[in-house]
């Protein structure tokens, strides 16, 4: 079978992790991908520390954008907020195993994008032009 | 077993596509099926813009030597054979643009900025591509008209009775997609055009996905105003077009300022240029007119009804195979003869990204995604669909290959 | 006796202009000097849009398929080589428009429908392209707001004092050439900037005649749009480029719709796409921004620096050889320091037109009109001057050329 | 010496004939030619048949176009209205005797430009789209 598809990104697609928004939720963002559709809505429960304590998301999409998303967000519980706005691109690519092209990466960026401008309440954050 | 009727000798048509001999990926050859984004272009063209480039390239219109004149001849060639293409009644009824995007805005801009007022309607389609949504959106949302939008039936049809019920004397324009670009739905836009001439309204095609498939004759339909791309009829990107009725064309203010659309600048005012030019503001695309020019002789040499023969039989085998393969859903008409060469499939347990992705792997290029036409989708509740679209040069093997790496597709996703 | 002093290996640049080696009639080589008007392409750039026809042709950005993100990859390359050359802060800061006046016209259509008044004051001068007078003429006339225009000295530079004079604060936008297309004038626009920053207003560059021939850095001119063609820097027709400030831009409305500038489409409303594709609507001009970016890395191969000493010293011989022949006046800064390479001639006994016509029997390709600079003609009462403009490819025998011709003119009219 | 300006375009260029407005006027039109400024105003008087009975012109631009103002306004006396009308492109070029490019064929076809205009009291006449 193609990489693209290894079995553990069908996985996760499959079977999302962390699917169903939580509330009250102190991060809460949605954003497309306007090249496919792909939708994702993200919510984060920080504690008195800022400390991620629960997220949920809801979403649809292909098989990259929605494992991406359930790999991506069921690893921020236990991470600062601090943490969080350092996440970038490269650890979602390793996280994903595969290699990807300009147009499929935006695919399996949208979790993080979503993160990011949730995180800085920014639709863009520093350093997307490095795409 | 299938009997594979076409009037074209598409063996040799393939010859004259060098992109079309190629493997995309080491022993996997291109079966390019995405030809309602864009077509691939024939030698003849792309040697056109060559020769240009290296033997009389020159700007246009203002020059009195040799190259500038053969330049401006070439250019301005390649006007009088698309007016020749669709029957335009003059050379000065076709003004270049750089796509259907840009003719329909310029409609949008000039002639709906001067004739619309609040309280007017323009009506749209819900199967329009994004280009025939968004600047009548734009410009009411300045004006304060309002845009209403004929509904579509289950079968990817135009509700004609819901049209009419739509049509009254508010409506000073109809615009409305000759052929659909997700659906293929080839929508009846002469019967559109006779009701609303006879309620005083305007109409405007937009002809992206049916002059490069269909004879289109624009004194017979009688439209006000037509659209097209060039680089989905077999031309170079950058340049399109925008027909319409002189005396609309006279009446309209320009749309950009610039050199070649005037006749005379002053500090406190202008004067503006005869038609067409009154239209072309700046160093049009020169290069890319010409090329055009090449890609309707080539059109014209094959036989535009043949053509349109040839893809009626594509896709009339693609949906009977489609049919076939379980879990798989073609939107639009179910008739081949009432569609252009599309199918938009939706597949029961994969993602349309997926399916694309897992097609190119096989060498099959297809458009995944809304293909710029949300509200269709939004009316079938579907986010994204993966298009296959045909051309003159694609073959019924190329189909049979796509077919193939769709049950590749059911694997993966079925594990 | 004249040392001809250049730092580039004319010859060898010469080598990489097909066009450049033909006889234009039987035994008349051809001398371009219509740089001014379009540049010619070398073959790098020909070969790579040809490369892109013959091999991954496909339509950009919303195709998942090998030929599309190729095709979607080096379209951006594009981009970010216009990027790096200008120095803009990002790429999104890079938008492509058909050319300088599509260019202009968004500025006029986008920020100056948002934000001019009547009573804002717009101020343009009088040795404008019609490109960056007009869009805010027929902008005024909808809006109420006025448009004023620096005058020009008697040797062809701006009125920096009349300027001063007229910046108050009812103005919003100074919108300046930044290197006249007809007397080669460079304009002092960081001045102007500074000026008219701290007066609060906006300043556009008409960068169509600098960027081919010398360094810009946007961001050190600190300019809030600049604007530019493809096609006068080796690059192909069909493509120009707006840069603007990232923040004027995000807050800008879209120009036009339809389909890659959204990223949602509704009904009944829709939502923008990011920078820069928010003002890209519908297909782009592909190959030939894949060109453009060819013709950038050709213009860095060689050296814009080197190209500008190259022009500074055909220009400077040219002025010097023009200057023995009687009766002919050069529109202009007479110090070659002082302008770029350019020479707009006026002869005593003969119209523009038929020294242009003389001289093309000769080879020499020069312009004659009013190279959309009306006001700046009425302004010397002059209705066209011969224009010779030069490039990276001219040689110093190409003006002896030129002068020898323009011999020719004078006998013929002095019969 | 070049078969552009062959010796009676440039003694028509250097002294044209029928220089100078006339006034009254039945027909009074001018235009330019947006290529390269050349500009032409034309008055005609006619007589109670509809005849030409005095033309006077004036103009600036190149020896194409001043030439041929001046060739074909000194032809018009003793015309009639309809005749006028009737006059064609191809009369014109036969008229200068030279080979004219697309460009310069407008400079030559100004002057018939302005008497058709006048004539019918349109800015384009019939058949113009032909060029
Ligand atoms: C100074 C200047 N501005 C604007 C333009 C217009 O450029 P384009 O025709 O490529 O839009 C030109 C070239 O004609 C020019 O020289
Ligand atoms: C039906 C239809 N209309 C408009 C367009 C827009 O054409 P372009 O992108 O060439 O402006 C397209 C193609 O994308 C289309 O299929």
């Amino acid at each position: 079978m193609d990489d693209l598809y290894r079995e553990m990104i069908l996985d996760h697609y499959k079977n999302p992790h962390k699917k169903g928004l939580v509330s009250p939720a102190n991060i809460d963002y949605e954003e497309d991908n306007p090249v496919c559709g792909d939708h994702i809505h993200l919510t984060v429960q920080l504690d008195e520390n800022n400390v991620v304590k629960e997220v949920g998301w809801d979403g649809e999409g292909c098989a990259i954008s929605q494992a991406s998303a359930s790999m991506l967000y069921e690893s921020l519980i236990g991470k600062s907020l601090e943490e969080i706005r350092a996440i970038n691109k490269d650890e979602i690519l390793e996280m994903l195993g595969i290699e990807l092209g300009p147009v499929r990466l935006k695919c399996a960026l949208l979790s993080l994008k979503v993160l990011k401008a949730g995180a800085y309440g920014l639709t863009a954050w520093p350093g997307e032009d490095e795409d | 077993m299938h009997t594979f009727d076409t009037p074209l000798d598409v063996e040799a048509i393939r010859e004259d596509f060098p992109i079309l001999h190629q493997e995309i990926y080491p022993g996997v050859p291109l079966v390019y099926l995405d030809n309602a984004a864009t077509s691939q272009k024939p030698t003849s063209v792309i040697e056109a813009m060559d020769d240009y480039y290296r033997r009389y390239n020159a700007n246009v219109h203002r020059g009195v030597y040799k190259m500038s004149e053969d330049a401006t001849e070439a250019y301005e060639n390649g006007r009088k054979k698309i007016a020749t293409l669709i029957n335009a009644a003059s050379t000065r009824e076709v003004i270049f643009t750089r796509g259907t995007t840009e003719s329909l805005n310029l409609v949008a801009n000039t002639w709906g900025r001067v004739n619309l007022k609040p309280g007017d309607v323009v009506i749209s389609t819900e199967m329009e591509h994004h280009s025939n949504i968004v600047p009548w959106q734009i410009l009411a949302q300045q004006i304060g008209f309002e845009v209403l939008y004929i509904p579509i039936t289950e079968d990817g049809m135009l509700d004609m009775e819901a049209f009419r019920g739509l049509l009254d004397d508010r409506v000073r324009l109809v615009t409305v997609a000759h052929v659909s670009n997700v659906m293929g739905t080839i929508n009846p836009v002469k019967e559109i055009i006779e009701a609303a001439h006879n309620m005083g309204a305007l109409v405007a095609i937009d002809g992206a996905q049916s002059v490069p498939h269909m004879l289109v004759d624009v004194q017979a339909l009688d439209c006000d105003f037509f659209a097209f791309s060039s680089h989905k009829m077999l031309g170079p990107t950058g340049v399109g077009i925008l027909y319409g009725k002189r005396t609309h064309l006279e009446a309209m203010p320009p749309f950009l300022g610039g050199g070649d659309m005037i006749k005379r600048v002053e500090l406190t005012g202008s004067q503006w240029n005869d038609l067409p030019w009154k239209f072309e503001a700046g160093t049009p695309a020169i290069a890319e007119a010409i090329g055009l020019g090449y890609a309707v002789d080539y059109l014209n040499q094959i036989g535009i009804e043949k053509i349109h023969q040839h893809e009626q039989a594509l896709t009339a085998y693609a949906l009977e195979r489609l049919s076939e393969v379980p879990g798989v859903r073609v939107l639009g008409p179910a008739d081949p003869a009432l569609k252009g060469g599309v199918a938009a499939m939706v597949l029961e347990d994969a993602h349309a990204h997926d399916v694309a992705a897992i097609l190119d792997r096989a060498g099959v290029a297809v458009r995944a995604g809304h293909h710029c036409a949300m509200p269709l989708h939004q009316h079938y509740h579907i986010a994204a669909t993966a298009r296959a679209s045909f051309y003159l040069y694609n073959t019924f093997d190329e189909i049979d290959h796509m077919i193939e790496a769709l049950y590749t597709v059911k694997e993966t996703f079925a594990r």
